[in-house]
């Protein structure tokens, strides 16, 4: 099934989608794991994988520093490949990978799809490729039957959230106001509106990201958006409780 | 779509959405500057009265009877305000935050020099500004930090990643990503997504500008070669700029470090050790690892320890229109030792890889040919650097001394 | 017997016998060279390739805007190759040096610019070259005094009277005294016997004859007063020398130090404490004591704290063409911090007493004034003094990283 | 009688004069009393005193630093000329006072020449005033019948000496070489003429110093110039050797 119509069906039962964000191999592989496991078991909806890069040009200073960390901690593409097959396999929700272009670039675009494909990821996240940029990416992606997720932001104007929208697949990322990720959001009536041109703009679902982070955010979103993404503020409770602190946060939230 | 400049396979515009309005804009005021002949004139008479342009063209006499071969003849970037060339492309930019109506500025500085230039030009046209930096190059070039809080910028030391230039410049993105509604980010050199590379060559491009007409007027003839150290690319394509039409080679010199065998070095286009990547908003090549990890990089000179390089000159190193070769930090000490000595003018470690390369090959021309060497910066911002390559013991004696008295009170 | 350089009643040539032919010599070769125009066109073309005459000058808007009265214009001989006005005094010598057909030079530093720029002039025109330095001067601007050796220079540490720039002098007419077939001694500022002091004015008036012309052109009027900076008084002559015979206000400002009547400070002019006296070679007003012994003077700016003054300055002040006033050390530093966030510009302590009195000044005028400040040199020379008067934390902390690094080797 | 009748005099019993130097108050005032004793004991023929300036620029290192310490142990003018009156009533040879122009110039050459005469004193050396800025002082000497001490360098023209000597009263004092006090003077064919130019500008008896300070030296000047000036040298002796060491060194001179 397409991720779409998966994320649709999902709502049927719930009345808001949740997606959390690890970087792999931060702090270790083991504990990435068992992060996924704890998110899973917490009843999360979909995930994003990041692989970590050296220049995470949009990622705000907390999953700047995971980043870095993993990179020092020995985390390498291959590895982070190898860490996808098996939580996909060991888990029955949809993954995404999310990373900068030059991890795909210097992989070879369309090896790196394949594996994607053979690994059973659903789709990916590539916050650095505008859709003008991904001529190669989307055809790799449409051959190996992925989800290119593309971005809608608060200064994205209608007619290019259109054309964004053409090339986009799985969902469409909304990111909630001008920024990196971590930091606050203030959910204003131009929040309201922008909502609205995202929701005229395409009809596939969308996820709404950057500053969710507690109950009463997602509460908030409920109604408005599909899914909402959960991605600092599992780091910062990773690294404030450890791994056994992941679960009640996230079982928390909904 | 529009042109996302591309320069044969190099260049493009790889930036989170958020962004892309700012840079459609940033674009759309390039190009009305770049239409409108009085853009160029109030940029050259704000550089004529404002930093001292144009800068002088120098005869090497000396070096010339040294060397026994070409006449060698010297931009003295080094002369403009600020010390370098970077306030050329600085002192542009502000111009165009102006057009576009922005009351702040941000900017990255590896060896300061940028940095400075930036926080003086917000101080000259009362735009406030933050300026980041690597917490590597805050420790080593303190002196600027220093000067771009007097000149009232704020100073954010980058603590992330290997923090050096690239990751001042990530942090520079980050902050544009939050406030670009009021905000210009004043990239320093020809690199980044579309239009940077472009817009600072072309506002560079007064170098070459200036001293083609110079070096004809002194010398009766086009220069056989023209050299330029190359960092991101700036001064290398500002001065290349008034020379592509002729038949001028051009010659771009990166920073070989303690050998390009060694893996400590800069050198993009003159070694094997880059390749093809996405980065930092652009294509081009760049020291990464098998995964597209960027590596560290090394240099004597601060200002051209950079992982990535202009996407201009990439192209034109595949086109071969431009030649790149490397410069080692112990040649350039030497070549500095001696440009001091016989000539009287200090050279930033930056420019002297340019005039490393240009010594190298005078010899082997004739007194007919004339060569052109960009003194892109002066040399007394690296005095730290420069007094600990030369190991000067009063230097050292110097700064215990000082620091002895600071550590009493 | 010949003239002797009288202005006034000051001037003179008061030195021993054994310098007499030298000094004749000189005066040969100085009056040739003022009466053959060649030699004015030969030094307006070297100080346009080499250095970068014409200096620009700049309209100070935020300033003016800041004090609402006059428009304030700055003279930029901060942008000069070694980064203040003594080069133009220092490239003239060298013309006259090579007339003569000499080839050593010596010279007297106290701030280390004139040393720099000697150093500079010699490796350039082939001469060798020492500078006398005097240990405490030695002590404070070792930047200099390592550039100086850099460029091939000899840097003599004078340890003898006060250690400063008078002994140095003093120490420089010894060599003299028995170098004189040789070597040419350049003085660094219009003082010492005749012809130095109306020698150097007319090299530094190359300032006030481009000033004059770039004013005119600029704000389509002369200025009302023009503003300059008063060591040995070259830097001020230079500038006065535009205006001397137009209806211009000239203010000379002096080292205040720590207030006149604080007896800290290096007024010569605008204080009482100066009587007249013969010294170093000259008649003036000199800052001593009763039986005639040379008292210390302070100074926030080391380039300032000299005991006498021009002789031609003080005969100005005695017909009263020239007024001169004084600037604190204080005043001095809040000027120079103004100015960089205003305007970014960094100019020398020196030069920035200029700018404290046209500051004080310029709110009383109407917008239909021009006021000009000889901005003389720049301050990034001054950044151990600049970082101490603003007591700067991180400067400190740098430095003593600086020297636990060098103790630890 | 005029010093230069003196001189004459003096050279019908012996074939050369010795004249030495003292910094007035250094190392001491009684030190200094104490030295001109000896001198006068070890039969010196004339004495120069000189009044310690700060900036003395024509004295070499040593004479420098005894003018520096001299200053900074209290010396003033008003104690030099009261020191000055003190040795002349106490011994019967002809003294001269030495200083910097500017130490007359500052105590009014006028006043400061009536004190020299009341003192007794036979004329100074004003090494940095040449006689055409010496205008006032001439006057002012010659109202006292002061001799005035000028100076030949040899670089000075013959025209010039002429000049000079018409200036000149009591001797002219000859030195030796290019060169501050206290360095080494060799005595060359050079020399001989220089000095056969000194004695055909002027009919004053010749003084020369810088640089005399042995006994050969001094045998080589006999019969050449009419004074040998040692300066410099016994400084050093009186710094070495202190005050007592300073009559043998004379003594061993002649
Ligand atoms: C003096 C000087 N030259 C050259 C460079 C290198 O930059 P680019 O290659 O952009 O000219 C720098 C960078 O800081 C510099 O300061
Ligand atoms: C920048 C600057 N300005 C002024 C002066 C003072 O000299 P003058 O009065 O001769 O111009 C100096 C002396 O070193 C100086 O360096």
């Amino acid at each position: 099934m397409m991720l779409a119509d998966e994320i649709r069906e999902k709502r049927q039962e719930r009345d808001i989608l949740l997606m959390t964000h690890i970087v792999v191999g931060y702090p270790s592989f083991d504990d990435s794991l068992r992060v996924v496991e704890q998110m899973v078991a917490a009843g999360v909806d979909l995930m994003e994988l990041q692989i970590p890069f050296s220049e995470p040009i949009a990622d705000g200073p907390v999953i700047l520093r995971a980043n870095q960390q993993a990179l020092m901690a020995g985390s390498t593409v291959e590895r982070c490949l190898v860490f996808a097959e098996e939580v996909n396999r060991r888990f029955d929700i949809p993954f995404l990978l999310m990373t900068y272009y030059n991890i795909l670039f210097k992989y070879g675009v369309s090896d790196f799809t394949g594996r994607m494909a053979a690994a059973g990821i659903a789709g990916s996240i590539v916050p650095d490729l505008p859709p003008e940029e991904a001529k190669d990416y989307l055809e790799a992606m449409g051959r190996n039957a992925l989800e290119p997720i593309f971005i809608f932001s608060p200064n994205t104007r209608d007619e290019r959230m259109r054309v964004i929208a053409k090339h986009a697949g799985g969902f469409v990322y909304c990111v909630a106001r001008k920024g990196v990720t971590g930091a606050e959001t203030s959910f204003s009536d131009e929040f309201a509106a922008y909502l609205a041109r995202c929701r005229a703009a395409t009809d596939l679902p969308l996820a709404l990201g950057f500053g969710v982070k507690s109950r009463s955010d997602v509460d908030f979103l409920r109604g408005q958006v599909d899914i909402a993404v959960i991605g600092t503020e599992t780091l910062r409770v990773l690294d404030e409780h450890g791994v056994d602190g992941v679960r009640g946060f996230i079982e928390g939230l909904r | 779509m529009t042109d996302r400049g591309y320069f044969g396979e190099f260049g493009g515009s790889f930036i989170p959405e958020i962004l892309v309005a700012t840079f459609e804009e940033l674009v759309q005021a390039y190009e009305d500057a770049r239409s409108d002949p009085s853009f160029w004139s109030q940029f050259v008479s704000l550089m004529g009265s404002y930093s001292c342009r144009p800068t002088p063209l120098t005869y090497a006499e000396n070096l010339t009877k040294h060397f026994g071969g070409a006449r060698i003849f010297v931009k003295r970037e080094d002369l403009n305000h600020t010390g370098a060339h970077k306030v050329n492309n600085v002192m542009g930019q502000g111009l165009l935050v102006q057009r576009m109506g922005k009351g702040r500025v941000i900017a990255e500085t590896g060896a300061g020099q940028h940095g400075v230039a930036t926080a003086t030009m917000a101080a000259k046209f009362g735009f406030s500004c933050t300026v980041y930096m690597g917490e590597v190059d805050v420790e080593r070039q303190r002196p600027n930090v220093f000067w771009m809080e007097r000149l009232g910028a704020e100073v954010v030391t980058v603590k992330e990643g290997t923090r050096i230039l690239k990751d001042a410049i990530n942090e520079a993105f980050r902050d544009w990503v939050t406030n670009m509604d009021d905000t210009h980010y004043v990239l320093g050199t020809a690199c980044g997504p579309h239009p940077f590379p472009e817009m600072v060559s072309w506002l560079q491009s007064i170098i070459g500008q200036e001293a083609r007409v110079q070096v004809l007027e002194a010398s009766g003839r086009l220069p056989t070669r023209v050299y330029a150290c190359v960092g991101g690319g700036s001064n290398a394509m500002g001065l290349f700029g008034g020379f592509f039409d002729d038949d001028v080679e051009l010659v771009g010199v990166e920073a070989g470090g303690r050998g390009l065998d060694s893996s400590a070095h800069a050198s993009r286009l003159a070694s094997a050790d880059a390749t093809r990547g996405v980065a930092q908003g652009y294509k081009t090549f760049f020291l990464q690892d098998r995964d597209g990890q960027m590596r560290e990089t090394h240099s004597v000179a601060a200002g051209l320890d950079y992982v990535g390089v202009s996407p201009i000159l990439a192209n034109l190193r595949e086109t071969g229109r431009v030649r790149f070769e490397a410069a080692t930090d112990a040649e350039v000490v030497e070549a500095l030792a001696l440009t001091m000595r016989k000539e009287g003018l200090i050279p930033a470690l930056e420019s002297a890889h340019a005039f490393v390369q240009a010594f190298k090959e005078a010899p082997e021309l004739s007194s007919d040919d004339v060569i052109l060497i960009n003194q892109s910066g002066r040399g007394d911002k690296d005095i730290f650097t420069i007094a600990d390559a030369f190991d000067d013991p009063g230097w050292k004696a110097f700064i215990c001394e000082k620091a002895r008295h600071y550590d009493a009170r």
